[in-house]
């Protein structure tokens, strides 16, 4: 939609120099003025919540670095900047002077793409967030009434990515990281799915601010207690972090998908990892903790220090968590999550319908 | 019963016995169902006029080492079938020493690369000529005296 | 339907091969068909080399063989010339040469902890691992003078004396080390994800291990209660009480255990060490200074020790000449080794680098 | 030794959530390493670090470069004029001193041990990076000096 109005106020221009005047004025009703204003607020806001995203990926960056130089008591990056704040900036700089290699054997567009298959649907997920109660600048770009299922489906591309770059690179660990990332997001994604609807089930909409908002008086989490974990784990595995880090797997498959790129490719991967960490935060804040809800402070705050909170918490699994088996990964996700999730979903039905008939 | 050509002690008190070449693998074989049952290492000496293969033995029971030696002039049967631990020993000694050891499955070098010339324990390697070592395009390696040709 | 296998090549760089292993592996999926070692891509000739100098000159290149534990290594050499030259050892520097051995195989195990660790996914245990050996080094720092090769022991005795400094420095040391170790070991042991991914993995039978030569942490995890230090008591290790850890499973859970217990059993024996420690001399002074370059030595020798890897001894033969005539190093990680296709196969990709750190191969010692 | 209990998955859940509070609490310990330009770690007296000569008291017996396992110490013909006691003290008639290449020394400290005047010690010096090839082999009269007198603070 946003690619007609910009081809239509394009139009516009073009045909109001040429002072002709026979195209209509209105569209759907409105003045095109209005839309063209629309347009830009749109443009402004997307800029805005992208700048957003890097800010926090940024942030997020250095304080992984920091915390796991904490935990591991060493110093960690102190030469850039003070405090070392700037490290990313100069890592950032050090990936795009290095030479952006190709293996001769490689599929060479789905390689150069897939990276940004992975970036992209990162950033995209952050239009959907509520960062705040404002009613006109509440820092959602796109507010409809499917916001669930768009951060849903955007969730469920970025692993495409991740084979597309593992199946590409010609390489056996590369392949090898691909299938166990096809086979990973088969094992998490269901479950993940299955305890979203039942959020949508408690709450009555798909959108992320009336999820909100039916979380005035109680969150989520508390009905949800295994819908939450569920979808916890289920972060994990899609941010392929310790535990679950099998596309990568360090040890054992040198770089999993990732293993030929270098530069900035490899970079962007690494961006939209800490990304996805920062959305998923967000996500789980908004979903289960309600969000912007909080006494005093304003909602952006709230959601800021949940979103936080939990991206502590998953750079604490991060350091500390040993990876588990392939095979146990599946295990876990098929016979133990789905189970619990369908079991949630359950609970949540009951509560839906109790709650209805209540009120 | 094989029985031994002479018997002395090591230093340290372990009992060494020399066995003809042709029965080194039925001694070692009694001496493994009478108790030796774990195979240390087994390794050649290169005494200039002729070759020597040294077994070191060790009986996890009762603690007992035993040293068997068999002079030869470079071949002697494996005892990869008594032991699977003997399959790399024996490839070492291939490669370091040059004593080749009959019925072996897999008798190539271990330590350095294929194509390697001369043995460097032997005490007649030249110690002068340098080799130079480069993997091909098929995973093995390549040697050469050539210095353009591999590191 | 016959192309199902495919080949990979594990190494030599790869991130979880501790150094320079090669390991032609057959997959089948994931799983292991067939797995073939490489080795020798860091082989010096450890053995050629000291074949070339005089006797002293040797331990160096011992000191290079499992360089996470050189004094083990020294040790095992310095016990083979010495007996070759029937050298009286002070009883001072025997107990010393007791102390830094017991330490050094102290420091060897928290690599391999640190590095186990790492293999399984776990970052940070890897660092603790490293602060506490950092400890250690320091401690043969202020008694060696080196922190890795220290080439610290003579034919005779050790090169210096253990300052009262360095004796503090224990004390203070082993206070709390086995507490620290503790907690290390508990980020380990109590986690599911750890015990779930070695159990019943990497699993060698006790007719695997005697038919491989398998000795050290690997044969007593399969429950064979072997220790050098016990069976043929060298040094002082007879007078000094210690247990000797088995388990029966021999799994890379069991070698955890069983690792994880030696260094608590070292560590008391470095506890008795410094109580029993005589003063006196801690050098042979018949073969000090000038005599250093003059030593001959006739007859052939095998001392058995215990390394951190398993048991370690150098065959070694003189010719009366002040050159040994052949010197072979029998190194435990090679033995270990060897046994790795009947480790691996029927396991996953992921045991795979849990089987190998579980071996803790050092390659200097493998490739010698 | 104590029969350790193998972890069920109740307890290993536990224990995991236990070992990541064991690791947490790491994260408010005092920092182990060090700043290393600014913060310099500090040497035992013992260290074996570069070799230093005492041009002084060598007699020139070449009983090191025997020792030496690998070379590193080579005898080179050098003049010195020592002072008249040294001189009746330590004569060195044949004008030879020890020559160093401390890019290949590998300290251990084997000269040190069998110099008979004590000519040779390996001091804590340890800082020997050099940029250019024909810098490591040290001269007799290089080896009794520090490594800041040689080179300055800044070596090229």
């Amino acid at each position: 939609m946003t690619l007609f109005f910009f081809l239509m106020s394009i139009l516009y221009g073009i045909l109001k120099f040429l002072h002709i005047n026979f195209v209509p004025f209105t569209y759907a009703g409105y003045p095109i003025g209005l839309w063209i204003a629309y347009l830009i607020v749109a443009v402004v806001e997307v800029l805005l919540v992208f700048i957003i995203a890097m800010i926090v990926v940024v942030i997020l960056v250095y304080v992984f670095r920091k915390y796991m130089a904490d935990v591991q008591n060493r110093i960690g990056p102190n030469r850039v900047g003070k405090w070392g704040t700037l490290q990313l900036i100069a890592d950032v700089f050090k990936l795009i002077q290095k030479q952006d290699i190709t293996p001769k054997t490689a599929d060479r567009i789905a390689f150069r793409v897939a990276p940004y298959i992975v970036f992209t649907p990162v950033v995209l997920g952050f239009m959907v967030i509520p960062f705040g109660n404002v009613s006109i600048l509440n820092l959602m770009v796109v507010n409809f009434n499917y916001t669930i299922l768009f951060l849903v489906a955007f969730m469920t591309v970025a692993p495409v990515g991740e084979i597309i770059g593992g199946l590409s690179s010609h390489n056996k660990f590369s392949l090898y990281g691909a299938l166990r990332s096809a086979a990973q997001d088969m094992a998490y994604e269901v479950p993940m799915l299955i305890s979203l609807i039942s959020v949508v089930i408690l709450a009555g909409s798909y959108s992320a601010v009336d999820i909100v908002r039916a979380q005035h008086l109680i969150p989520f989490v508390i009905p949800e207690i295994l819908g939450f974990i569920v979808f916890f784990l289920a972060m994990i595995a899609r941010q392929s972090i310790p535990p679950f880090d099998l596309p990568e797997s360090g040890s054992e498959l040198v770089s999993g998908f990732s293993t030929e790129y270098s530069g900035m490719r490899y970079g962007i991967f690494y961006m939209a990892n800490f990304g996805f960490m920062a959305l998923a935060s967000f996500v789980i804040a908004v979903m289960y903790f309600g969000g912007w809800e909080g006494p005093v402070f304003p909602g952006t705050v709230w959601l800021i220090i949940k979103g936080a909170i939990f991206m502590i918490i998953f750079l604490l699994v991060w350091v500390s968590l040993g990876r588990v088996r392939v095979d146990q990964l599946l295990n876990l996700g098929w016979k133990y999550l789905l189970p619990i999730s369908i079991v949630n979903l359950l609970i949540s039905s009951a509560l839906a319908i109790y709650l209805t008939g209540v009120f | 019963m094989i029985s031994v050509e002479s018997e002395t002690k090591l230093k340290s008190g372990i009992r060494v016995v020399y066995v003809p070449k042709e029965n080194i693998f039925q001694y070692l074989k009694e001496r493994k169902e009478e108790g030796f049952d774990t195979l240390l290492m087994i390794t050649g000496v290169d005494y200039r006029d002729h070759l020597e293969v040294v077994y070191h033995l060790l009986s996890t029971r009762t603690n007992e080492r035993l040293v068997v030696k068999t002079k030869t002039d470079g071949e002697v049967d494996s005892v990869t079938s008594l032991w699977k631990g003997a399959n790399w020993h024996e490839r070492e000694t291939w490669d370091l020493v040059g004593i080749k050891f009959r019925n072996h499955p897999n008798l190539r070098r271990i330590l350095l690369a294929e194509g390697w010339v001369g043995h460097p324990l032997r005490k007649d390697y030249p110690m002068d000529k340098k080799q130079y070592v480069n993997l091909g395009d098929d995973g093995e390696d390549r040697v050469s005296f050539d210095n353009k040709e591999g590191y | 339907m016959e192309e199902k296998v495919i080949e990979v090549n594990f190494g030599p760089q790869h991130p979880s091969t501790h150094g320079v292993l090669r390991i032609k592996v057959k997959l089948d999926g994931e799983i292991i068909v067939d797995a073939q070692p490489i080795i020798g891509y860091l082989h010096r000739n450890a053995e050629k080399l000291s074949e070339m100098g005089t006797y002293p000159k040797a331990l160096i290149y011992m000191d290079r063989l499992d360089y996470v534990a050189a004094m083990n290594m020294e040790l095992g050499y310095v016990l083979a010339v010495e007996n070759l030259m029937d050298v009286q050892v002070p009883e001072r520097a025997q107990w010393i040469r007791m102390l830094v051995v017991e330490l050094n195989r102290i420091a060897s195990h928290l690599v391999w902890l640190g590095t186990h660790g790492l293999d399984m996914g776990m970052l940070t245990p890897f660092f603790y691992c490293w602060r506490e050996r950092e400890r250690i080094l320091r401690i043969f720092d202020e008694i060696t003078g080196s922190r890795l090769l220290y080439n610290y022991m003579s034919i005779g005795g050790v090169y210096s004396d253990v300052t009262p400094k360095a004796l503090e420095m224990i004390k203070e040391w082993e206070s709390d080390f086995v507490d620290k170790l503790n907690e290390i070991g508990s980020i380990f042991q109590k986690s599911y994800i750890y015990v779930a991914r070695t159990k019943g993995v990497g699993k060698l039978s006790r007719d695997d291990i005697i038919s491989y030569g398998v000795t050290g942490p690997m044969q007593r995890a399969s429950g064979m209660k072997r220790d050098v230090r016990k069976d043929t008591p060298y040094l002082f290790y007879d007078r000094v009480n210690f247990e000797v850890p088995v388990r029966e499973e021999g799994d890379v859970y069991a070698r955890f255990l069983v690792r994880m217990e030696e260094m608590r059993q070292s560590a008391k024996i470095v506890s008795q060490v410094i109580e029993k420690m005589p003063e006196g001399e801690f050098y042979n002074k018949k073969y000090s200074k000038p005599m250093l370059v003059r030593l001959k030595a006739n007859g052939e020798s095998y001392v058995p020790t215990e390394s951190p890897k398993g048991e370690f001894g150098i065959y070694i033969i003189g010719d009366g000449s002040s050159i040994p005539y052949r010197v072979r190093i029998r190194s435990p990680s090679f033995a270990n080794l060897s046994s790795v296709p009947t480790m691996l196969k029927g396991y996953k990709i992921a045991d795979l680098t849990a089987s190998i750190s579980s071996i803790d191969p050092v390659f200097g010692e493998v490739d010698r | 030794m104590t029969e350790e209990r193998v972890p069920g998955p109740l307890t290993g859940i536990a224990g995991v959530a236990k070992g990541m509070w064991t690791i947490f609490k790491e994260g408010f310990k005092p920092k182990v390493t060090k700043q290393v330009p600014e913060e310099k770690l500090s040497y035992p007296e013992r260290t074996t670090g570069r070799v230093f000569l005492n041009v002084d008291t060598c007699i020139g017996c070449t009983l090191c470069e025997q020792i030496c396992p690998n070379g590193t110490i080579r005898m080179v013909d050098f003049h010195y004029e020592k002072s008249q006691e040294f001189d009746k003290k330590y004569p060195n008639r044949r004008e030879i001193y020890p020559s160093v290449d401390v890019s290949i020394c590998t300290h251990c400290n084997l000269c040190e041990e069998i110099c008979p005047t004590g000519a040779i010690t390996l001091e804590a010096e340890v800082e020997e990076v050099h940029f250019r090839r024909k810098n490591t082999r040290y001269t007799p009269e290089q080896l009794g000096k520090k490594e800041v007198e040689l080179w300055g603070e800044e070596r090229e």
